[in-house]
């Protein structure tokens, strides 16, 4: 049945969602929310471990395959990290500029 | 056996609810339980995620992300992912919407925030990229639903070969015991046997990872300081 | 003679100091005392005084030359004149097959190069001391110009390429370094060149031009690499080939020899084994990509451009780096790389070709130049070319004989001008000169001296070496195809006749006539130092007996003496003289023939040539020794009579243009018309008009108006100016991409992923599923 | 378990003497940020002269005390090979001579805190762990270790506009490339079951992931096994960790971030940025890329059918082809028009970039003693590319007066007349960057572009190859274009005024040792070269 939920479907998932994420930092403009985005993706990407970690039978080396746990709980420790200091830099960048439009950030260009 | 989901009825629920769609080498299945959950939260999730793109104001988008947040946390649990559904929750959910949400209220953006006008130059090129990336992703991951392998052709009864994949002769007795792998698979007892052996020194690199994210923000977010000379009384104000 | 006198002088030096002879691992000191020099200068030369640097940096360069001739003395008295070769370390080495030792060779080649590159720096040296004298960054140019012999030598006593390569590089930076040296136009307003363009700018040009010689070289010691070297190509013949060569270099075992070492390259080529033929297509591209980096070194057409510009520099550096020694190094590596050329004939008809083409073109350019250096710098690019003529006839000995003379005469005319414009308060314009007889004697007596000698004139040294080179030029025939000879032979000889002209006009226009500014203002002029005075001395000494060690061998009595010289460096280069005499002699009924009819034909001996084509290929075999020795003989000597001839005639127009009238005919000033020239003219002889009509005036229109400013200015320098200015322009469009946008940026990289998953697509590692296309599906 | 296998268990999976210098680096941080809080006030040369001894020692157990080859340790989370032990030092060196260019430099810009010697040391960390990882999970960690670090160092000075701007746009970039090489990495993963790049080579060439479990087939209604899926996995995973690494080195199409970041990040974090962060991406790039490449042969040679990933090899040759193309003809050509210097160095750098990529694509094709000096030669590049270039960023610091002077082409007029010293190094670094002899940059482009050319004998891949190194040749040329143009301020163009250029002693000495590494390496590569190509033979099969 192609309903069910298989693979496919879980996997699928994760790329609408990562996809999504990739539209939100090409249209937004709002720093905070393309930081939003990233997270989307992470998230995203945090899934399709999950989901290969349940769906591999198991690993030859006789354990179950844990390593898409592993990597989701790793990622989680940058994504909070990258949040943390992101938004200090949002913070600095707004006291400074008063703005967090991504499109004001064009100091540096040529 | 002392785990999660003993405290949180539901993650157990849902795990055992979805372990059919992790049978290897099922025949025909009915859309169960498992199908449900996943299709509505999978329907949560990108509804929200659509709107966390596509929100005129952040505070709404980062709403929407704690949604989205908590449908990924159930299909986490879906997947028998335990203990990563109540650490999508605590962390993603709890301590990272906090910061967004925190920063959005004291940057105080809530009036200027409307949804942005591009050149329409620029839109058109990302929704054209955008759109290939979709197409060409979809496209790889349907080809997990479209095989053509001439490897193992034949009908889905022909033993695999068990020499080069003997992960499979293993999976064909977990098929009934599925049900008991999706209680016990992500559990926190199994996850801690794995962080603190094998994944020992990645888990010790996280708190160096952790060290760097702390001395960051102190760093960025502390006010300007002037020099001052040794004994000098510090000024309140300037060492924010 | 000489060769026995040096022997001699020789052996008693070294009985004298009763010492054995120097071992190779002394060549180092050539190389240290310039480094030594350049880098005391460079730290504490702002703190000494201005005579203690000048004089200490000359020791250093005449330590050198001092060291270059003791192992050049060794050499002589060694048992087979061997050369000194010591290998201090490798210098870069990657897996089994590949290492560049940092060696040294002192063969018979750099021997030569050695001697002339420091003993005419130690004389430009001396001569800066006096010119540059009022300069503020005295200290800085020693240092420079101490850095530059360093390269120099390192460029020529390197046994491989990579060596070679690195000097090479250094030198042109030095170039650069030394064009650019009077950044400031504000101090030295008339060094500028005519364009008005900066010398920093000139610097710039000429880095830039080279960098794309350079790039020639590259890839010919790449394709050196790639085609002889066991690591990259390992067929039964170079395996072979590296056997003899093993033998023939005494070592022991195959892993030792490298392609990119002088010797090892030679042997493996000359033990190439029988039966089986060399790779000639590659040889010749790589003979074809080396010359395109010694034609960017040595300012050979297209490339030339750069020179004249270069003449910004301080008048010694023009003698030193784009007269003497550093325009020579193309004409070096290619006699270097002769065993080469010598089996590649399209690779030497390309070198011979361009060079014919150098030496006529910069000649007929040379006709029209005010400015006193540009002629000179024209001139050198022509005499290049003819060095390159020689180098591509296959006569490479004969193209070294004649940079070496060049080196003497070039130098000693450039330091000539230095003590003209030095005296005339840095005026450059030919124009504005004019009676300087009286106030420079000694420059001018040794400026004719240099002047004759460039002309060819006979018993100076210019004539010794360029009639030798024409009558190679003669006797070539790549693909057994004389026209192509004598198209060189005849080109070769237009460029002498230019080359006597234009150097009698300069000659004229300089030092002879009337002063035109007023001699009262002229007598307050400073007389240049006696530093200065020396060195144009020495080398106005050089170019008068320069030519003797190789006397023509017709002279003596068996055909075969008074060659000492070319005899000298044939121990290293492959000449192919020898078989094309060989040839010329079978032919030589008929080429005696030829000869004459070249000499009443003057100096186009083209047209008839080629009708000769089919008679001089026949081999005649029944010829006597005596009667070939004979034919060569006259031979040789109508062909000198002829370039006498040709440079006799050349030096009488310009005398009779220029000279004979005390007030000289001064060419117009910018936007003058050419007309009023007529009048002063007129009626004096009737050759006179006959070659106004014919032959200056066209020439002149054509060279200033066509070739300089058309050709050389408007097509050859745009091309090269435009290439910079499109890549520019890409420059400028890439940039506005980087538009500072972080949506933008996401764009290309999102695309980036994009264009790479297509790819994968269309190569057919991912396939599109079935429900994309209708239908499809198994 | 009786006493030695005990002993023997820890020695093969917790090994501390592995990681020491990461230890040593990390403690050394620690103590910094103790220091900085405890001593508050105090000069913070004593802080530099602390990290320094910290890098110092770290340096010397690398150089000395470095476990056996290809010892890996962790449960095979870590490999200590020469390989590694070449990276590591490049990132000690490259920290340490950070941190002599800051000491002067930091109080100049107010932004002389302890904080800044503790992130440059962590980041150090992040590239150790990313040349000794042998986990994609490590390498993923030590990339956003360095990563996160590297985002603060940009915007150390918070109350420069630039500096922040370079830090968000370095972060929001950065983060969506690790969210790509995050999503790449769980691909690969579901496609081998494995993130262990030994474990992938010893594998034997089988895809264990979700090739064990069948699949619905939607026009067929049969299930059949995923091998096809998880090979399609395998590639697009493969694509997507490429943008990844790409994105690390500044390589075209990804590089757009690096000319941004570099100008407006201060000066020493852009020269560490250049060089250490550049250096660790290829080390993880070679790494994985080598390991990828080496299963889809094995791959290949147990394939019974037609197999897509038999041609992965090509396919990634072609794309790492143009995109080494691309990375030095559009750096190089952006370079040309800048007046920036930083930003001219910014673009350079991703020429160089370029050149090193040239080596990598030359290392994917070729096998055995070839592949290793390919290999070796881009390691060997990497160490040259380090010295002149944090010497080049050195002269523009020393030239620095706390705000943007001393970036523009125009500040380095006369230069050579009232600092010869520094005008000739700065000329040594300027030559060495274009290659030209005898300096340490000729010498590593030689290397690169010799290896170029021998593996365009390998049959049918001629034109490939040649052409890289032609365009490899080119690009250096035009590359000399704008190299000159500091020189030509320098010593051709009078100064309206002379800067006040100080000499200070901890700057200097940095200037100091990367003008004597650029021409040692230049004169006598030898040595430097037969670490990397043990590196480089330790790497996998070698």
């Amino acid at each position: 049945m192609m309903y069910n939920a298989g693979l496919f479907q879980y996997l699928s998932l994760a790329g609408v969602l990562f996809i999504l994420g990739v539209f939100g930092v090409l249209w937004r403009k709002n720093a905070i929310i393309v930081f939003m985005s990233i997270e989307l993706m992470l998230n995203a990407a945090n899934l399709v471990f999950v989901t290969f970690s349940r769906f591999m039978a198991s690993h030859p080396d006789g354990y179950v395959a844990m390593q898409g746990h592993m990597f989701a709980f790793m990622s989680m420790v940058v994504a909070a990290c990258e949040v943390a200091v992101g938004l200090a830099i949002i913070v600095v960048i707004f006291r400074n500029k008063k703005t967090i439009d991504v499109d004001d950030m064009n100091l540096l260009k040529g | 056996m002392i785990s999660l989901e003993s405290y949180i009825p539901a993650l157990a629920f849902l795990a055992e609810a979805a372990a059919d769609a992790v049978k290897t080498g099922a025949s025909e299945m009915n859309f169960g339980a498992g199908d449900f959950f996943f299709y509505l939260f999978a329907v949560i999730a990108v509804f929200s995620a659509f709107m966390v793109v596509t929100a005129e104001s952040p505070i709404s988008s980062a709403l929407f992300l704690v949604v989205t947040f908590f449908a990924m946390a159930a299909i986490y649990a879906l997947l028998s992912a335990h203990f990563l559904a109540v650490i999508q929750v605590l962390v993603y959910a709890g301590a990272i919407m906090v910061l967004f949400l925190f920063v959005i209220m004291l940057l105080d953006l809530r009036k200027e925030e409307l949804i942005e006008k591009r050149h329409w130059l620029l839109g058109a090129v990302g929704f054209v990229v955008g759109i290939a990336l979709v197409v060409l992703m979809v496209a790889s991951f349907r080809l997990s639903q479209n095989v053509e392998v001439a490897v193992k052709s034949g009908t889905d009864q022909e033993a695999p070969d068990a020499a080069k994949f003997p992960a499979i002769q293993e999976s064909a007795d977990q098929i009934d015991g599925s049900r008991i792998e999706a209680a016990r698979f992500g559990t926190t007892r199994r996850v801690s046997k794995h962080l603190f052996r094998e994944y020992l020194f990645p888990f010790e690199v996280a708190s160096l990872l952790l060290l760097v994210g702390i001395i960051g923000v102190v760093v960025i977010s502390r006010r300007r300081r002037r020099r001052r000379p040794p004994g000098e009384v510090i000024d309140e104000e300037g060492a924010s | 003679m000489p060769l026995e006198l040096l022997q001699l002088a020789a052996t008693a030096s070294q009985t004298a100091a009763g010492s054995g002879l120097p071992t190779g691992r002394m060549l180092i000191w050539i190389l240290l005392f310039p480094l030594i020099g350049m880098t005391i200068w460079g730290i504490l030369g702002k703190r000494l005084r201005r005579e203690t640097v000048g004089t200490l940096a000359s020791l250093a360069i005449g330590l050198s030359f001092i060291f270059s001739l003791g192992f050049f003395l060794a050499m002589l008295v060694r048992e087979g004149h061997g050369a000194y070769t010591y290998t201090y370390y490798t210098w870069i080495a990657a897996g089994k097959w590949f290492s560049i030792p940092f060696g040294l060779r002192f063969d018979h080649l750099s021997a030569v190069m050695a001697l002339v590159v420091t003993g005419v720096s130690t004389v430009i040296h001396i001569y800066s001391i006096g010119y540059m004298r009022h300069d503020h960054a005295y200290w800085r140019f020693f240092c420079y110009l101490n850095l530059f012999v360093f390269f120099m030598l390192m460029l020529v006593l390197g046994d491989n390429l990579l060596m070679m390569f690195v000097g090479w590089e250094g030198v042109g930076l030095c170039s650069y370094l030394l064009i650019g040296f009077w950044y400031d136009d504000r101090n030295h307003p008339a060094e500028t060149n005519e364009q008005g363009t900066g010398n920093a700018i000139a610097g710039k040009k000429a880095f830039i031009v080279n960098r794309i010689g350079d790039f020639g070289f590259v890839l010919g010691i790449f394709f050196i690499f790639v085609t002889f070297s066991l690591m990259t190509n390992d067929s039964a013949e170079l395996q072979k080939a590296y056997a003899g060569a093993a033998k023939q270099l005494h070592v022991t075992d195959v892993e030792q020899i490298t392609p990119l070492k002088f010797s090892h390259l030679k042997a493996i080529i000359e033990s190439w084994p029988e039966g089986s033929h060399l790779p000639v297509m590659v040889l010749t591209l790589i003979g074809i990509f080396l010359f395109v980096g010694a034609a960017g070194k040595s300012a050979q057409i297209p490339l030339y451009v750069w020179l004249p510009d270069a003449m910004a520099g301080p008048t010694p550096v023009s003698a030193l780096i784009h007269a003497a020694t550093m325009v020579t190094a193309g004409v070096y590596m290619v006699a270097r790389m002769s065993f080469i050329y010598v089996e590649a004939p399209t690779a030497m008809m390309v070198v011979a070709g361009i060079g014919a083409l150098t030496a006529l073109f910069a000649a007929t350019i040379g006709l029209a130049q005010n400015d006193i250096k540009k002629v000179l710098a024209y001139s050198t690019v022509s005499q290049l070319g003819y060095m390159f003529i020689a180098v591509g006839v296959g006569a490479y000995a004969f193209g070294i004989f004649h940079l070496m003379t060049h080196a003497f005469f070039k130098a000693c005319l450039f330091l000539g001008s230095g003590a003209v414009i030095d005296f005339m308060h840095h005026k450059q314009d030919i124009r504005g000169y004019g009676g300087l007889r009286k106030y420079l004697p000694i420059t001018h007596i040794t400026w004719v001296i240099a002047a004759y000698a460039i002309a060819g004139l006979p018993f100076l040294s210019g004539f010794y070496s360029k009639d030798a080179i024409l009558e190679k030029a003669f006797e070539f025939a790549p693909h057994g195809m004389h026209w192509f000879g004598y198209a060189v032979f005849g080109m070769g000889l237009a460029g002498a006749i230019l080359t006597a002209f234009y150097m009698t006009r300069v000659t004229a226009l300089t030092f002879w006539g009337t002063p035109r500014i007023p001699e009262e203002k002229l007598a307050t002029f400073k007389k240049p130092p006696g530093t200065m005075k020396a060195a144009l001395v020495i080398l106005a000494f050089l170019a008068i007996i320069g030519g003797y060690i190789n006397i023509p061998a017709w002279w003596s009595s068996d055909h075969k003496g008074g060659q000492y010289f070319v005899t000298w460096v044939q121990h290293w280069t492959k000449d192919k003289v020898a078989e094309e005499r060989h040839f010329v002699q079978h032919g030589g009924a008929a080429h005696d023939e030829k000869a004459g009819h070249d000499e009443k034909a003057g100096d186009d001996g083209k047209a008839q040539n080629d009708g000769d084509k089919e008679a001089a290929e026949k081999p005649h075999k029944e010829g006597s020794e005596v009667h070939e020795g004979m034919s060569l003989g006259m031979l040789a000597f109508l062909l000198t009579l002829l370039s006498v001839g040709v440079a006799v005639i050349g030096v009488a127009a310009g005398m009779a243009k220029y000279g004979v009238k005390k007030t000289g005919a001064v060419p117009p000033a910018e936007g003058e018309k050419l007309t009023p020239l007529h009048a002063m003219i007129k009626n004096k002889y009737w050759i006179d008009e006959l070659y106004e009509g014919t032959l200056v005036d066209p020439i002149h229109a054509g060279s200033k108006y066509v070739l300089w400013q058309g050709i050389d200015v408007f097509i050859i320098d745009a091309f090269v100016d435009g290439l910079a200015w499109f890549t520019l322009r890409i420059g400028a469009w890439v940039r506005r991409l980087q538009t500072g946008l972080i949506p933008v940026y996401v764009i290309f990289m999102v695309a980036g992923l994009v264009a790479m998953l297509i790819y994968f697509f269309a190569y057919g590692i991912l396939e599109m599923p079935t429900f994309f296309i209708k239908g499809g599906g198994k | 378990m009786n006493p030695s296998g005990i002993q023997l268990f820890l020695k093969q999976n917790f090994d501390i003497q592995t990681v020491m210098p990461l230890i040593v680096v990390a403690a050394t941080a620690l103590l910094v940020l103790l220091l900085e809080a405890t001593i508050r006030g105090k000069s913070r040369t004593f802080l530099t002269a602390v990290s320094l001894v910290g890098l110092g020692v770290a340096l010397l157990l690398t150089l000395f005390n470095f476990p056996g080859a290809k010892q890996s340790s962790f449960y095979g989370m870590v490999r200590t090979d020469a390989f590694a032990q070449f990276f590591t030092v490049i990132a000690l060196a490259a920290g340490s001579l950070t941190l002599l260019l800051s000491a002067n430099y930091l109080p100049k810009i107010k932004s002389d805190t302890g904080e800044f010697h503790a992130l440059v040391l962590l980041a150090v960390c992040g590239m150790i762990l990313m040349a000794i990882g042998n986990d994609l999970i490590v390498l993923f960690l030590g990339i956003e270790t360095m990563s996160i670090a590297m985002y603060i160092l940009c915007g150390i000075r918070v109350d420069a506009e630039k500096s922040n701007e370079s830090s968000l746009k370095y972060l929001l970039l950065g983060a969506f490339a690790s969210a790509f090489l995050l999503f790449g990495i769980a691909l690969i993963y579901g496609a081998t079951g494995t993130t262990n790049i030994e474990a992938l080579i010893n594998s034997g060439g089988v895809l264990y992931g979700i090739s064990g479990i069948k699949e619905y087939q939607w026009d067929t209604g049969a299930y059949q096994f995923a091998e096809t899926a998880a090979q399609y996995f395998f590639i697009l995973g493969v694509a997507f960790v490429f943008l990844g690494f790409a994105f690390k080195i500044g390589a075209v199409p990804f590089h757009m971030w690096t000319p941004d970041v570099y100008q407006g990040a201060p000066t020493s974090v852009t020269g560490f940025m250049a060089v250490g962060v550049k250096a660790a991406a290829f080390a993880a790039l070679i790494r994985v890329f080598l390991g990828i490449v080496d299963f889809g042969d094995l791959y290949s040679s147990n394939a019974i059918a037609y197999q897509p990933l038999m041609d992965l090899k090509d396919v990634l040759l072609g794309v790492i082809w143009l995109v080494a193309v691309l990375t030095m003809t559009l750096g190089n050509l952006s370079a040309l028009i800048q007046t920036n210097l930083k930003r001219m160095l910014a673009f350079s750098s991703i020429a160089h970039a370029g050149y090193a990529l040239v080596g990598v694509s030359v290392a994917l094709r070729l096998s055995g003693d070839d592949r290793d000096a390919a290999v070796g030669a881009v390691m060997f590049y990497l160490l040259a590319y380090m010295f002149m270039n944090l010497g080049a960023f050195g002269v523009v610091i020393m030239m620095n007066r706390g705000n943007d002077e001393g970036e523009h082409l125009h500040d380095y007029n006369g230069l050579a007349s009232y600092r010869p010293l520094v005008a000739a190094a700065m000329a040594v670094f300027m030559f060495s960057l274009a290659g030209i002899p005898p300096t340490a940059g000729f010498v590593g482009k030689f290397y690169i572009f010799s290896a170029a050319v021998s593996a365009g004998t390998v049959e049918g891949y001629g034109l490939y190859f040649y052409s890289l190194a032609i365009i490899g040749v080119l690009n250096s040329i035009i590359s000399v274009y704008y190299y000159l143009y500091p020189l030509r301020n320098m010593y051709f163009v009078s100064a309206e005024r002379e800067h006040k250029v100080e000499l200070r002693p901890l700057m200097s000495a940095s200037i100091l040792i990367s003008t004597i590494f650029v021409l040692w390496i230049g004169v006598m590569p030898k040595g430097f070269l037969s670490r990397a190509l043990e590196g480089a033979k330790a790497l996998f099969f070698g």
